[in-house]
């Protein structure tokens, strides 16, 4: 193993350049030393100014996603030493298809709104008093929806995902899945408002199973195949709709409602 | 439904203090060509081509059968031509992709549950190809019989 | 000058500040909230928590063995009367946050499930999976999603308090994306910005707990509270300093020094049993566990490593079934940080620097001496953790003395009159400030980094798990002489764009007031007590010490120190048994009242 | 809501052609447009085709294959167009095009296999 690497990132500062460009710092590598360990050692040691996210180092809190070798990778979690070999140059680069403030940094504000858009909050028609004590679920129906609410919104799934670069509107796969999170809670009675939202070509139409987000997503969440199941269940209420004759979004909320 | 940010202008505004000026990369036209797996995706997509033109070339058959032996022999004797010959030998690799991939990604898109496990993909994704050679089997007996 | 005004303001996007904007949304619909945080809320630390959150629900269990086992682990430090109204509104808050959608673990029938904590009688710790601070706080923030009068701030910078008079004005802060400085006035400013383990060098904490909130209210003017205890998690990964939860004691896991025995029967917490008993042995509190470790260190009985000696957990009893349902998130970490399974292999673990039981000072609604100004969460001292805090009251905390400060913010907001041109005056000279200390200074030699090294090596080395006058006052210099060195400080970013180095250096100024605090306390406190351990006063002192330090910052930037004594409502002071001599019910306690259903 | 709709009527015709041309398209090219022309196997006579095409349900199951996966082609190439060459401006003539191709492709093989008249 080699004891040095060579860190290629690029600088980008709106108050100095037109677009980024690259630099190159050596940065020594340790066994235990992570991506994220090497850039506070530059930050520390070598360019105060070098601009990037970080917090929690333990994969929990979503801040610190980069390209690293053209991956979208949780810097925090992703071991110097397996690049050393790869003739001592790593790219590190910020997320992909974001739009960059500074070096590493990148924006986010779109994929907030993305987030709120789907009504990411228990939808409840009736409220009924604590004293009631809790809503029953049992562990069967919480593994339903367990494995979409691992998200934290790290966003390398966006960065994975050659639609939300294609076309901006789309919501992409984070939010898709958060609001699958919720329509499978056996708690929720919202999954017909979220549908009105979601089943549109922005949403879950726009999605053409590329399959990426599920494979970089850190948390195994499977936001593909939230989405798929999303349009199946979209596809089988269009065909109720036929069936019932009440309007589609009526019947979602209904049966939901009589699921509890 | 989003707002969509319009893209910066051509001429750059200068910095001004407090107003942050982001970069925002473009995406290449050949963004598909970067990556293995966008690669994979494209060709998987692609495979589509090659089933319509082969529905196509079943149309053209039934047409053939239609219009009479004569017909139909003319028919077959263009598909022994290297040109149509070289057509289906690339449409067969396509529509074998299409194939697998499309039973491999089945279980994700259906989450099928059993006492209230979700089922392992495999047990999804291996019916389908049981599936596949019964009737693929089926075929080739009537046709063959 | 740009300038925005709210009725409540929230500076931290936690656990805390998140309960406490829908506590003051909900009490007052009409009131404009506003949440500033310097991270994406969800970014918060409440983030990392793993193991759960307290609050009594089974049958089994009563409040007042909630109460009691709260207040002999802080080692009679804790305010009774705020603990009982903790273990009263605990269940109910954590009742709220399943109505919102947190996906707690759950009873085959449906009901929630609980585990057994660390210094806990019974079982009453909700959690989900080994993520519950995850969850709450997911849970938390999408739920904010839904309340319009919350406004966020994201990745804004709070620099200084406004105010004017004796009375909160707001606050100034830096817009991190365009460095825009700017006043954001409010008729109430709750802080919620967590502890300060970034002071320490081996923490379990973000890179974003540098108490923040602790300094900006020392500054004002308010106190900070028993500063001295600092609590150290035993179970720490070396290196990293990841965290490995409690609740895989909780769950059964073992602690083995180098010879593979479980050493902590040496140290009065009874005696090893295949399986976990409450508060006996891996399930005693985390001082004496911890203290334990540097005992055994002591002895030569632990291994050493390229990053200090360590002890091993053992969970490969436990096999995978258990640890991959009930502890998947240790597994994952041990995976991805240590590269090791926990299945098959001893989880090498050291006491790392994990939660600051004081804080600033408030009453049980979160308000403290400064009008308008309130606190709550790991930022606050109530106090309810004492000299010791219980895992998984923390986080309960963060839900009852949240909503409470929330609601007492609100109420207040809304019968005072809208801060005027003053705090205007003084936003400008805290942008006068900024730039001519860092952003347009000429010359300077030091480095952020630098300093805050020798900050963090200083307060370990002098103000540790064990401390004694020596090394205190050793630890008091140093930081004076940082603090000299600080003015000279030099940042190689002299850009408004996202300048983290700025933002670096206005931390470390922050960390600096609050390492003061923590070593003159610990100076002061000549005693042992929970977690505050002084060698040279190895013995607890009810007759000097049941109270709690106050120190106020004065106008020359030092420090003074006072005591006010600790509201004891039912429970005298006693000693602390855990282990097999453990009383099975508390005792003083006058009647037991019988634990309902929340509510 | 009509655009909604109609979303998930394509889609679910590009589901279905998918699962179709997965299962049928592979045997059919192998042995019609390979395995024939390439002499590795005796072709069938006119006769036994024309005989299987008299039963009323393999021209059904012939109509559906080639439909179907016409339909699957119509969605899947939209979509190639819009992300592959970054022409989604061109969205009605995109749209036109391949769910019209489609639409005719079902039309001529219902004209062909709907009253089959052969000699």
């Amino acid at each position: 193993m080699a004891d040095k690497i060579v860190l290629e990132i690029p600088r980008y500062s709106p108050e100095r350049d037109v677009k980024p460009h690259f630099e190159e710092f050596e940065v020594p590598v340790h066994k235990e030393w992570v991506v994220l360990d090497a850039l506070n050692y530059i930050k520390d040691q070598v360019d105060g100014s070098l601009t990037y996210r970080w917090s929690c180092r333990m994969g929990i809190c979503g801040s610190c996603g980069m390209m690293v070798d053209g991956e979208p990778k949780l810097s925090c979690a992703t071991f110097l030493s397996s690049y050393s070999r790869n003739g001592n140059k790593l790219r590190v680069e910020p997320l992909r298809y974001f739009p960059i403030i500074r070096d590493l940094v990148t924006e986010l504000s779109d994929f907030l709104v993305k987030l709120k858009a789907v009504k990411p909050w228990l939808i409840r028609q009736e409220e009924p008093p604590l004293s009631e004590g809790e809503f029953l679920q049992t562990p069967e129906q919480l593994e339903q929806y367990k494995q979409y609410s691992m998200c934290i919104n790290c966003t390398l799934c966006y960065a994975a995902c050659p639609v939300v670069g294609l076309d901006p509107v789309f919501v992409g796969p984070a939010a898709i899945a958060l609001a699958q999170r919720y329509n499978q809670d056996s708690r929720d009675q919202g999954a017909g408002d979220r549908m009105a939202v979601l089943a549109h070509p922005e949403g879950i139409w726009g999605c053409t199973f590329v399959g990426e987000c599920t494979r970089v997503c850190p948390k195994h969440v499977d936001p593909a195949g939230a989405i798929q199941q999303y349009k199946l269940k979209a596809a089988l209420d269009w065909v109720k709709s036929f069936v019932t004759p009440l309007g589609r979004k009526n019947t979602d909320v209904r049966r939901e409602a009589a699921n509890d | 439904m989003f707002a969509v940010k319009q893209p910066t202008t051509k001429v750059l505004p200068l910095y001004q203090e407090f107003h942050p000026r982001w970069y925002r990369p473009r995406v290449s036209v050949y963004w598909w060509l970067g990556q293995w797996q966008y690669l994979k995706f494209i060709l998987r997509e692609i495979s589509s081509v090659f089933v319509a033109v082969f529905v196509v070339i079943t149309l053209l058959q039934l047409r053939a059968l239609r219009a009479g032996p004569e017909a139909y022999a003319r028919f077959q004797h263009w598909l022994q031509s290297p040109i149509a010959l070289a057509i289906n030998g690339i449409s067969l690799f396509f529509v074998l992709f299409h194939t697998i991939t499309w039973f491999n990604l089945a279980p994700r898109a259906m989450a099928v549950r059993f006492r209230g496990k979700r089922l392992p993909e495999i047990l999804i994704a291996a019916p389908n190809y049981v599936v596949w050679a019964l009737v693929s089997a089926g075929v080739t007996w009537l046709v063959l019989r | 000058m740009d300038a925005s005004s709210h009725d409540v303001l929230l500076v931290g996007g936690g656990g805390a500040g998140l309960r406490a904007a829908i506590a003051a949304a909900e009490v007052n619909p009409k009131l404009s909230i506003a949440v500033v945080s310097k991270v994406y809320p969800m970014r918060s630390h409440t983030v990392s928590a793993e193991g759960g959150a307290a609050g009594v629900v089974k049958g089994d269990d009563s409040l007042d063995e909630h109460a009691y086992d709260t207040i002999s682990g802080g080692d009679w430090l804790c305010d009774q009367d705020a603990v009982e109204a903790f273990v009263k509104e605990a269940p109910q808050e954590l009742l709220q946050l399943e109505r919102w959608g947190c996906p707690w673990s759950r009873e085959p029938d449906g009901h929630i499930a609980v585990r057994a904590f660390g210094g806990m009688k019974r079982r009453r710790t909700w959690f989900a999976a080994d993520k519950t601070g995850f969850h709450m706080l997911h849970t938390l923030f999408q739920t904010t999603l839904k309340f319009d009068p919350i406004t966020r701030y994201d990745e804004w910078f709070v620099t200084k308090l406004l105010v004017d008079d004796g009375r909160v004005d707001g606050v100034v802060a830096i817009e991190l994306m365009s460095g825009k400085i700017q006043a954001i006035t409010a008729k109430a400013v709750i802080l919620c910005t967590g502890g300060c383990g970034r002071v320490f060098p081996f923490t379990t904490n973000a890179n974003i707990k540098n108490g923040d909130g602790m300094a900006l209210a020392y500054r004002a003017g308010a106190s900070l509270k028993d500063m001295e205890f600092v609590q150290y998690h035993p179970t720490g990964l070396p290196f990293t300093g990841i965290l490995i939860t409690e609740a895989a004691r909780a769950e059964g896991g073992y602690l083995l020094n180098k010879d593979g025995y479980r050493y902590l029967q040496d140290y009065n917490l009874g005696k090893p049993q295949p399986n976990p008993v409450m508060r006996s042995m891996e399930l005693g509190p985390r001082d004496r566990l911890s203290q334990a470790f540097v005992m055994e260190d002591q002895k030569g009985r632990t291994l050493a490593t390229p990053y200090g000696s360590v002890v091993h957990l053992d969970l490969r009893h436990l096999g995978e079934k258990i640890i991959n349902s009930k502890l998947p998130f240790v597994r994952e970490l041990c995976l991805k940080y240590q590269n090791l399974d926990p299945v098959k292999e001893l989880i090498p673990v050291r006491p790392v620097v994990h939660y600051m039981m004081g804080g600033v000072s408030t009453d049980m609604n979160g308000a403290t001496p400064l009008a308008g100004l309130y606190a709550a969460g790991e930022v606050a001292c109530v106090s309810i953790n004492g000299a010791n805090r219980l895992g998984s009251n923390s986080l309960s905390e963060c839900l009852v003395f949240g909503a409470r400060a929330g609601k007492a913010a609100a109420l207040y907001a809304a019968e005072q009159k809208a801060a005027d041109d003053k705090a205007m005056a003084q936003a400008n000279d805290e942008r006068k400030r900024l730039e001519a200390q860092f952003l347009h200074k000429q010359g300077g030699r030091e480095r952020v980094a630098t300093i805050r090294e020798q900050m963090q090596k200083a307060i370990e080395k002098s103000a540790g798990i064990y401390r004694e006058e020596t090394s205190l006052a050793e630890g008091a210099n140093k930081l004076f002489e940082l603090q000299e060195r600080y003015q000279d400080i030099v940042l190689d970013d002299r850009s408004r764009t996202f300048n983290t180095e700025l933002e670096g250096a206005l931390e470390l100024g922050f960390m600096l007031d609050v390492a003061e605090s923590i070593v003159q306390c610990a100076l002061h406190r000549t005693e042992s007590r929970g977690a505050h351990q002084r060698t040279d006063f190895p013995a607890r002192d009810d007759e000097n010490f049941l109270a709690h330090s106050l120190v106020f910052r004065k106008p020359d930037g030092s420090s003074r120190v006072e005591y006010l004594p600790v509201k004891v409502t039912r429970w005298a002071p006693g000693e602390r048994v855990y282990g097999e001599q453990a009383p099975e019910s508390p005792q003083q306690i006058p009647q037991a009242v019988p634990a309902g259903r929340a509510g | 809501m009509a655009k909604q709709s109609s979303e998930a009527v394509l889609w679910s015709l590009f589901s279905a052609g998918g699962v179709v041309a997965a299962l049928l398209i592979p045997v059919h090219l192998f042995l019609f447009a390979i395995a024939f022309p390439m002499g590795w196997l005796r072709p069938p006579g006119y006769e036994h085709l024309m005989l299987l095409l008299r039963l009323p349900w393999v021209r059904i199951y012939l109509f559906l294959m080639c439909s179907l996966s016409l339909f699957h082609w119509a969605h899947r190439f939209r979509y190639t167009l819009y992300d592959g060459l970054q022409v989604k401006h061109l969205n009605e003539l995109i749209f036109t095009l391949c769910y019209g191709g489609a639409v005719a492709g079902t039309v001529f093989a219902g004209y062909l296999l709907g009253n089959w008249s052969g000699p």
